[in-house]
């Protein structure tokens, strides 16, 4: 299920600089999630937080395919797509700390992230929400007219449920310039990974929608990019929704929200040989793009970045407590009319005419 | 000037003009162009606008509802039209989650300008699945506006102001009132969003009237004051959230009787969150309890008799009134 | 789009007593139909009547290939189906009166009608809900180990929207035997009936679901009882989910809740000459299977059972207001602890402890 | 004979027990089998009850609940797990009208034993998707039963009668109390429907807690009665239909005075429901407005502070009590 329809060997890398961003973007996801997995032990960070150990090579990928004015959308695993799109480490750890520094100002946490000024949409916590929601931003810039392109990310999970067909259907029928990349991590949450031919499956139901659908090798950055660039460039010139399948396997030792599967003590090793940092890194120096010490170099930088991030985020205010209705609803309707309806027994009393002591009868 | 409209005209008014001043206006909907609506609100509106703009779509409430919040994050003013509020039980998580709560989650950055319309009501013996009204369980949802509009020129005025709402709006229509008519301002007539309106004024108890019930509450003043002498003040809220509580407790502190009347169910309805309130906020003025009309806890029988027996009318109401004042 | 795949010539007949049978039914259901608008005309009958004219083949055809303990389910057009499955014309109509001698003593109508004791579940006004109910109706038969299928019959409406999609995702999972027949009715309610190559783009759909699929002729009687009972033959042997897909045509005419589609004057006479009762029961003459009279005499036969029916659904009495509560809950949690809460203003408080006329402080 | 289980394993004992008692039992859900449940309460099911009766399914909350319906018409006793109630949302019409008007629709015909199993509320910091507290939603639909279980013994007594219920039941857990301990029975035990707790007895307010409100009352009833010298009357309802409206009328005709605690958003609220029906038929015993604390009508934050912030603790619930009193 795994195997990859391209080999990444056959793939031919992009120019040094280029390749040594995408290497680096690896280390920056890589060691992110690293550093947050540690501080979700230590308390730091709550909730559930959805490491993206493995899915370095299809994020990156993924995201390197569209051109600044597209638009992102993902799951609940989303810290990953927001760094990838540029997101400041800073205000990305500040928000898994959920503090005012975050993206979101400690409003969403992992799950929801979203950064407008990347058009990165979020972070969707329920599963395959957001494959209307990215159709209907597919279908505001074809409305206005704008060649911009949506990719919407997904786990396989969210193929079972309903919106995934109704919302293929409608951009099919409405032309829509929609990438979704289907990402297929096997030894993941959901039980259906596992199954055999699953990815076959998908692919004749996707067929069967009349969505065209290309698969790449979800381990391999190169090949992610190539063909999610092709798929952004069929979405962009012909205007219609094409989904690309991206096999991947995340790591398989326990992350603090994925507990870890039965039976997958033998593949630690397995997935190491597979990690697709190390063999993307391994490959920019066995072709001399990359010195070793620069390799290294990199990632030191990329150290002190996140460092950088995790002191930002723990000097960062909580959010005050009265900021509780910030956000709920716009200005326009807040000031005045609207005041959230916080009952404590006490409170909007004093809100309303001074009161009597007495009845008036 | 204003001229008499159908309720569902002064609706469609309403779209013609906001799709006439604003190009970011487009319509999404189940049969609203080709078939002009199933209670023909849109009708005519494919033909004039075209299909870029008049969307038709299958019966797909959810995703209908969720391109509707991501085209109005992406900066268009999507009106999406369900063709029963039942369907709005398929979409509630888009509703509840997608759109209400998109602002919120994303710390300000994301605005969800989008209009939900779809009809409520029983009367036309549509039977269990198409005769509901749920006001309270979109009311239930932080970060959603809702309009309850009981006359031709609110339905107007409040759709042009939903549309010009940067929060997402659910417009909540009567499917009994749609061929009611009513005096209609024309042109650049905007219902602000929490202001209740005094149907009519009165000294004896205050009625509160939510959608249709507003106007079954004008009929039970009638009543009240042709047989038994009697002024009721009727206020109408027009919006659910916000909510113009100070109209409402201002009446209570004059008249001291409060009845609300909603064609809902009880548990957890409009009218149990306001009785809550008032007498919260409002005890000392109260002379008798807060009491409610309110739908039968059932569903809605297909049956004329059953379906009319689920709902008070205008001398039930005049009955329960009677009560309140504890005669 | 109508074009049937195998022309109705070449399946042959059954037997006389059978073949008389369903032409008979297919009669009572058209009958039904023409005396049930006119009577919504007159105002006995309320809500939303969706008249099946024209679907009279497609109906029979589909029910007769069903054993007596398999299960049915349809949609908000519902009433047609509960006669074709044996359901008292009586407490049809009556049910369509809103009477007490209704099916459901009034409460369901035309769109919510069930009969339990001819397994016929309803009857379900939300477009698609019935699909993961059949599923479940199949799945319990075949926990118990029954060989009883289910039948689910839907508009081709239904098949846009997620349920769809979900539902026989699981079926086949699940290997139930389930069969869906697909009524894609042009000149009906929703547009999309008016899709070029609709019914080809959803073969594809289904069959990339992985689902087995079948078409048949909806305006001819023999054809559709012919695939669906081989449909029903696969799924009661095979175990899994098979979907039938029957074009039809519904009579262009005006009926009370789907009002008449634009430009479809010159329609009418070309429908008449599809007619599936009036070539069905040609065909039984020409054959030498009928006499003319005989076909006479079983339609006067169903004229009188309908005006039996009017007249017993004229004398039914109006459920009582005060049964409203019966049936919102089981006796079981209905006595004692429930009642329903009719909040009139003034009900409940009587059943209250005596209330004093001054506070007790 | 009892011992001391989590309301985890509480869960898991009424499931197994029934499981065993009933071969039409048998369940339904998101990776319920193979991963042990998102809150591990099927944890080991289908090792020993295998894949017939231990139904895995993928995410599409709609049809699991259909499927749950039609299993039920057909002769089955299903139990649905939803593995959160926000996807409840995405199913409410399978919930509301398949499930909880079957029934009624078919004039009694069509009986649907199911039950729905599904957490709410927050605590783990999961934000606005996966935080909320949704019984008023549920609670407002006719025909559906539904049981808030806040202790170990009442989730292992209230789900096993769920599952002989003739009409479907809404059990909702809450995700915080899996890990609470308590006693709890061994073997049959079985809490009816309809029957409240006094989970404390007192004399000077009566304090209505609803799922892990209850618990904080008991809470705030500790603090007055420490700090302040008052004796609170906790009541905790278990089952919001059928209501156990007696049992809190009788005490509020001795405390004459009531508080609500509740998670949810205020807005057609249980509370609400609760007030209003208590100031209708108690007007004349209570001494001041029935007060209520809820959840506060925003969607839930990430960050612990907003999300503490939202909700209020027994301190804070002492203090509206205070209030509640006059003090
Ligand atoms: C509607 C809904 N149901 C259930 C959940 C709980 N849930 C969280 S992650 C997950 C598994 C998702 O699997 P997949 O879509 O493949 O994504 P992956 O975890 O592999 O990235 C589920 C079911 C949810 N978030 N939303
Ligand atoms: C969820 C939902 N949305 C909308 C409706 C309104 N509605 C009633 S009939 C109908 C058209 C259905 O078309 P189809 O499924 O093809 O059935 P047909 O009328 O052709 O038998 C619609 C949309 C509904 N009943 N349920
Ligand atoms: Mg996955
Ligand atoms: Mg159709």
């Amino acid at each position: 299920m795994n195997t990859p329809v391209t080999s990444a060997a056959q793939r031919s890398l992009p120019d040094p600089a280029t390749a040594r961003e995408w290497l680096q973007t690896m280390q920056l996801l890589r060691r992110f999630d690293e550093r947050a997995g540690e501080l979700y032990g230590a308390g730091q960070i709550g909730g559930f937080l959805h490491l993206a150990i493995g899915e370095e090579a299809v994020i990156v990928g993924a995201t390197r395919a569209l051109e600044d004015r597209d638009w992102l959308l993902t799951t609940f695993r989303a810290h990953a797509h927001a760094l990838a799109r540029g997101s400041e480490p800073a205000g990305v750890m500040a928000e898994l700390f959920g503090r005012v520094g975050g993206l979101c100002h400690g409003r969403g946490g992992a799950m929801h992230m979203a950064d407008l000024q990347r058009r990165f949409l979020g972070g969707f916590g329920m599963v395959g929400a957001h494959l209307p929601i990215a159709a209907g931003a597919a279908l505001a810039s074809t409305y206005q007219g704008r060649a911009e392109v949506t990719m919407c990310v997904l786990g396989e999970g969210a193929s079972a449920n309903g919106v995934f067909d109704e919302s293929l259907g409608l951009a099919a029928r409405w032309n829509l310039p929609l990438v979704l990349v289907v990402v297929r991590a096997a030894g993941g949450y959901a039980d259906d990974a596992a199954a055999a031919g699953a990815a076959a499956e998908l692919q004749r139901q996707t067929e069967g929608l009349g969505i065209k659908t290309l698969t790449c090798d979800g381990m391999d950055v190169v090949d992610t990019q190539a063909v999610c660039a092709d798929a952004v460039r069929i979405a962009r010139t012909e205007r219609r929704p094409v989904l690309v399948q991206a096999p991947t396997r995340r790591a398989p030792t326990p992350t603090p929200t994925d507990p870890r599967p039965k039976g997958e003590r033998d593949e630690i090793a397995a997935w190491k040989a597979r990690d697709p940092l190390a063999r993307f890194g391994d490959r920019l120096v066995e072709v001399g793009l990359l010195e070793s010490a620069d390799r290294a170099r990199l990632q030191m930088q990329v150290g002190a970045v996140i460092e950088q991030a995790v002191s930002f985020a723990g000097r960062s205010p909580h959010p005050d407590p009265s900021s509780l209705y910030e956000h709920v609803l716009s200005p326009s309707s807040g000031d005045g009319a609207w005041r959230g309806l916080d009952v404590r027994g006490t409170t909007r009393r004093a809100e309303v005419e001074p009161h009597p002591r007495e009845a008036t009868k | 000037m204003s001229r008499t409209l159908t309720y569902r005209d002064a609706l469609g008014e309403a779209l013609r003009e906001e799709l006439d001043r604003d190009q970011r206006v487009l319509l999404i909907g189940e049969d609203i162009g080709a078939f002009d609506g199933a209670f023909r609100v849109t009708k005519g509106l494919l033909a004039d606008y075209g299909e870029q703009r008049i969307r038709d779509t299958p019966s797909a409430p959810g995703s209908i509802v969720g391109i509707g919040v991501g085209a109005a994050m992406v900066g268009l003013r999507p009106i999406v039209e369900l063709m029963t509020i039942t369907a709005a039980l398929r979409a509630l998580d888009q509703i509840a989650v997608s759109a209400a709560q998109a602002r919120f989650a994303s710390g300000g950055q994301l605005t969800v300008p989008l209009v939900i319309r779809s009809p409520q009501g029983g009367g036309h013996q549509l039977g269990p699945t198409h005769s509901h009204t749920l006001e309270s369980l979109v009311l239930a949802i932080p970060g959603l506006l809702v309009a309850v509009p009981s006359t031709p020129a609110d339905a107007k005025g409040l759709l042009k102001s939903a549309v010009r709402s940067e929060d997402p709006v659910f417009v909540i229509e009567h499917e009994s009132l749609y061929g009611a008519r009513g005096e209609v301002p024309e042109g650049e007539h905007l219902v602000p969003f929490g202001e209740a309106v005094i149907r009519r004024p009165g000294r004896d108890l205050t009625i509160v009237g939510i959608s249709r019930g507003a106007l079954t509450a004008l009929d039970a003043a009638d009543v009240l004051e042709r047989e038994h002498g009697l002024s009721a003040e009727v206020i109408d809220p027009r919006t659910l959230r916000p909510l113009d509580l100070p109209t409402i407790i201002e009446s209570v502190q004059r008249t001291n009787r409060l009845l609300i009347v909603e064609e809902g169910w009880p548990q957890g309805g409009v009218g149990a969150s306001i009785a809550a309130l008032v007498q919260e906020q409002a005890f000392d003025y109260l002379d008798g309890p807060v009491m409610r009309v309110a739908g039968a806890e059932a569903p809605t029988g297909y049956s004329r008799v059953l379906e009319r027996a689920a709902q008070a009318s205008a001398r039930e109401v005049a009955q329960a009134a009677l009560a309140a004042l504890g005669r």
